[in-house]
């Protein structure tokens, strides 16, 4: 039976979405059943997934067992690099599920079926994304956790929640069809869907304006639905006016999840060669990263409430990871893979948080946090230890994808890059410590000190239930678990990118006498 | 906003239009994409493999059917974001409920015409439907051909008549049913090849369960099963997101 | 090297399309009112369709119609008598003879998505309007900016 | 594949596009929109791809122009632009 696993990690949270279809009218109670005990099959199976890869290397599965000739059939291929997105997607959909049974009934209007419904089709499609091996097959699947995405975000009782969400649905339609363009060049150009054939047929005649022209569509259409800055307009409003639970859901995962996208299509679509074989041109990529990192830095200092201020790291977090990428040598992909795990983690721990603290409001302004380290001691260590992994201290993961992304941008000599890494998380820890700051010692500036008056602390409405504290310790025990393990990860990733064709240094730059193998010695 | 979607606009366009100046002649028979071994594969083998002539059908419903499979679930996907979206059960919800400014349209001295005339076009408009579903392995047609028209003579019924008739011949809490239901059907044929023990959506296992059916006529039957599975999901999502949009999602008093 | 007016000529489809993508895009980015939005969308997907079906369409090469007295890039579907012994040996088919299926395949999936999308969508603007008594966009960021009576 | 035919096809979509999108009145803008969709379906058809033509024939030209006249009806039929 294990050998179906790559197909069966999709059909688990499909099945559990049309058993709620079929029996959520009668009897509602019975869909966070489903949803918790389909997400924790999901993260066994994505755990024994990964168990296999990191020993076998590559694992592909041919739907309807068509193999021969290569691309008349769809196929399925998990390495190292998916099978750990996978992982993290799993166990951050399980965290949710756990999450929203409590908040449910507060937040969406009287609909908890749909809800679940939507929120495992979500999964569904991002899991289908994470594990197809054909481009096409990769745009349907965008296209189901796009508009799982829409619908989650529009069902929130703020009226600007929908206005924000029309224009996510412009902005995605958009994006999604740039890539499906994308794709339909490359088929014109390689006769092939399938990821490997086109690799190979690219391999073969590479110079060409119709592959240029596709690359350049898809990494804008990704661009978009990643929201890196000058793009992501969209984002701020969505993940602030939309509804907690489904902010929650989405943040943390749409946009780690499409850049995951992008390095699939850099790495095994296009191939190593080709993306930076040409001139200079990643380095504008990279210049754009920074700023795109500086910008939603900036942002995020500029915002007065909570969850925009999260949102604006999101835009800058996404910064790293495209910068990462494009370093064009082996460090800077480990950190921006390494990112999109850790990231994925931290964003969940601080919008679990946000909601919690948060409850209905949408704004949830930074003075109210005024004494909250009493009135909500667990809600604001969990909030802690996502904060230390945004600023990034060690053993959370956000110190270890640091020290890869600056490792790699030191190897790629772009100094502009790791300058920037190290500026914005100095802001970050600015933007951190001052929310600590007026948790501890209340808003008016200036006048604590020892003997500055006691911060009165009001007990307000927010009350943290079972679900929300299961779920937030296991989002903050994961940023530290993700972190110790930094080690075995960056290790199954190396050897994914190794057998993927990516060198240690960019061709290009003679890299210093780096001569120690990727042996994970850390 | 204007100027700075010209730039966009006029940026795209002149990059797409230099992609097609390396473009193969339109029609090329020879092109990467209609000389390919894929295409080839598909044309050839699609008798001896699925005993079916249309290519397309084989290739939407057998080689690529774990496309076609979310496909489907994309359409029901809609069904539940729309109702998530609109429906409301409580019409006492206090929003205000803001009736459209304009003039009714005149013309409803002609509705016992139209009226009349629709529900005697209906009942062959329905088995009009059920040969295009049927007779998707020879001729185009299928599954979604044939859904979307089952559905577009329950939205005549909605347009000529009221919403109310159409809702009592097509309940809220069947079309909803019928949504999963239909997806069911599609993944529950993948799932049984599975146990059987051949790959997910690999319709030659059906061969065990199918009475004296070779493989490829069990491929056939397959590809059927799974047409009707795509039909049932696609007319009650059609009718679905009309209900919800007509009638504002109080699902009372429609267009 | 293909000058434009050759271009023009025989990849006249392609050009088309291109043409028909940017009056979507520019609408959808330009247009203040919420449905024409949606409308410059489906020209926008409508448009990335006719690119896939204009990938396949298939003139048979140097095989003129007539040339063996059988029609040329036809509707992929094989006729009663060709088909029936393609099963035993399938290479009596000739490829060039029927239009590519696989961008077929892969367009309908496209529509399918496309309204899909445009139902969310128009969904969507229904509530806006519920909310907002307006669909001009210009109007709605307005409401917002001196809010009267949206809660926050 | 009558080249003419296909010429005057591709001519008269690009003109209904351009009319769905400049029209003030968005239930003729919808109609608009379902003529465009129609001429879509026909030149398919011409291009021999007729799975394709039949889908958008009855999923794009008729459910989504319905859709969209069912949303104006329920909205507004003024459009500033």
């Amino acid at each position: 039976m294990t050998e179906h696993f790559p197909v069966f990690i999709v059909l688990i949270p499909f099945f559990g979405a049309l058993l709620c279809g079929l029996l959520g009218m009668r009897w509602p109670r019975v869909c966070p059943g489903i949803a918790l005990a389909g997400m924790g099959l999901a993260v066994v199976v994505a755990a024994a997934i990964l168990q296999r890869v990191a020993e076998v290397g590559e694992w592909s599965y041919f739907v309807g067992k068509w193999e021969q000739p290569r691309g008349i059939g769809i196929e399925l291929r998990v390495d190292g690099i998916n099978a750990l997105v996978l992982s993290a997607v799993a166990v951050v959909g399980w965290l949710v599920a756990v999450f929203s049974p409590g908040r449910l009934g507060r937040d969406e209007e009287s609909k908890p079926t749909q809800f679940y419904i939507l929120f495992l089709l979500l999964m569904t499609g991002l899991f289908g994304i994470t594990v197809t091996g054909d481009a096409f097959n990769l745009y349907v699947m965008i296209e189901i956790s796009a508009l799982t995405g829409y619908a989650l975000l529009a069902m929130g009782p703020h009226s600007r929640a929908r206005l924000a969400t029309f224009n996510y649905l412009i902005m995605g339609t958009i994006g999604a069809s740039f890539y499906l363009l994308g794709v339909g060049y490359l088929y014109l150009h390689t006769g092939m869907l399938n990821m490997a054939g086109i690799h190979t047929v690219l391999a073969a005649n590479p110079a060409s304006s119709v592959a240029l022209v596709a690359f350049t569509l898809i990494m804008v259409g990704l661009w978009l639905k990643m929201a890196l800055f000058p793009l992501g307009g969209w984002l701020p409003n969505v993940y602030t006016y939309g509804p907690p639970l489904a902010a929650a859901a989405a943040a943390p995962l749409v946009t780690k999840v499409t850049v995951y996208v992008m390095v699939r299509m850099m790495v095994t679509v296009f191939g190593w060669k080709w993306v930076f074989g040409g001139g200079g041109w990643n380095e504008a990529v990279v210049w754009l990263a920074v700023v795109a990192i500086l910008a939603g830095a900036l942002m995020a200092l500029a915002a007065k409430d909570l969850k925009r201020m999260l949102c604006c790291l999101i835009l800058s977090e996404v910064g790293y990871m495209v910068g990462g990428a494009w370093l064009a040598n082996r460090w800077g992909m480990t950190g921006a893979i390494y990112h999109i795990l850790g990231d994925a983690f931290m964003t969940l721990t601080l919008f679990l948080a946000a909601g919690v603290l948060a409850g209905r409001a949408a704004i949830f302004k930074l003075e109210r946090f005024e004494g909250m380290f009493r009135r909500q001691p667990w809600v604001m260590a969990a909030f802690a230890v996502g904060a230390l992994g945004m600023i990034g201290l060690p053993p959370t993961c956000g110190f270890f994808s640091k020290w890869f992304l600056i490792r790699g941008g030191l190897e790629a000599g772009h100094y502009g890059y790791v300058g920037a890494l190290i500026v914005s998380s100095l802001i970050n820890a600015v933007l951190f410590f001052r929310i600590f700051e007026i948790a501890v010692f209340g808003s008016k500036p200036g006048k604590h000190g020892y003997d500055g008056p006691q911060v009165v602390v009001e007990p307000d409405g927010v009350k943290a239930k079972g679900g929300d504290l299961l779920a937030l310790y296991g989002a903050a025990a994961m940023v530290v678990v993700v972190g110790l393990g930094s080690g075995w990860i960056s290790g199954v990733i190396q050897r994914a990118l190794e057998v993927n064709g990516v060198p240690l240094a960019a061709p290009a730059v003679l890299a210093p006498a780096v001569d120690e193998t990727p042996t994970n010695d850390h | 906003m204007r100027a700075f979607g010209l730039i966009i606009v006029l940026l795209t366009g002149g990059l797409l239009l230099w992609g097609v100046r390396d473009f193969p002649l339109f029609g090329a028979a020879d092109s990467p994409a209609n000389g390919g071994v894929v295409t080839a594969y598909y044309l050839q083998h699609t008798m001896q493999d699925a005993r079916v002539p249309n290519a397309v059908t084989t290739v939407l419903a057998d080689y690529r059917s774990y496309d076609t499979m979310f496909e489907t679930a994309v359409i029901f996907t809609a069904g539940i974001a729309i109702f998530a979206i609109l429906r409301v059960f409580d019409d006492r919800g206090g929003r205000r409920l803001r009736k459209s400014q304009d003039a009714p349209v005149k013309g409803d001295q002609y509705r016992i015409i139209v009226g009349t005339t629709s529900r005697l076009l209906i009942a062959p408009i329905q088995l009009f439907a059920l040969y295009v579903l049927v007779h998707g392995h020879h001729s185009p047609g299928g599954g979604f051909q044939g859904g979307v028209i089952i559905g577009a003579s329950f939205l005549l019924l909605a347009v000529a008549r009221n919403l109310q008739t159409s809702l009592d011949r097509f309940p809220e809490r069947r079309f909803l049913a019928m949504g999963a239901g239909g997806v069911l059907i599609y993944a529950g044929t993948g799932l049984l090849c599975m146990l059987l023990g051949r790959n997910f959506l690999d319709y030659g296992a059906l061969q065990a369960v199918l009475p004296a059916t070779g493989p490829e006529m069990a491929r056939s039957h397959g590809i059927f099963a799974v047409e009707i599975g795509v039909a049932v999901t696609v007319s009650a999502s059609m009718f679905a997101v009309y209900a919800m949009l007509a009638s504002r999602g109080r699902l009372k008093d429609g267009l | 090297m293909p000058t434009p007016f050759q271009i023009l000529l025989h990849n006249f489809n392609y050009v088309c399309y291109v043409v028909l993508l940017m009056i979507g895009l520019h609408a959808m980015i330009t247009k203040r009112n919420l449905i024409k939005k949606l409308i410059g969308m489906s020209v926008f997907s409508t448009a990335i369709i006719l690119f896939y079906v204009s990938i396949g369409v298939n003139n048979g090469g140097d095989m003129l119609a007539g040339h063996d007295g059988r029609p040329v890039g036809n509707i992929p579907v094989l006729e009663h008598g060709i088909g029936h012994d393609a099963i035993t040996h399938p290479e009596t088919i000739d490829p060039r003879r029927y239009a590519n299926p696989l961008p077929h395949v892969l367009m309908l999936t496209a529509i399918v998505v496309g309204v899909a999308t445009l139902g969310v969508a128009l969904a969507i603007t229904q509530r806006v309007f519920q909310d907002y008594g307006t669909l001009e966009e210009d109007e709605i960021l307005a409401q917002l900016n001196n809010p009267q009576e949206n809660d926050d | 594949m009558i080249w003419q035919f296909d010429t005057l096809l591709l001519v008269l979509l690009i003109v209904a596009a351009v009319i769905s999108l400049r029209i003030k009145d968005l239930l003729a803008a919808s109609v608009v929109f379902g003529i465009y969709s129609f001429l879509m379906c026909l030149l398919w058809a011409v291009m021999a791809a007729v799975d394709v033509a039949f889908t958008e024939a009855a999923v794009g030209a008729g459910v989504s122009t319905l859709f969209m006249i069912a949303t104006v009806y329920q909205t507004t039929r003024r459009s500033s632009d």
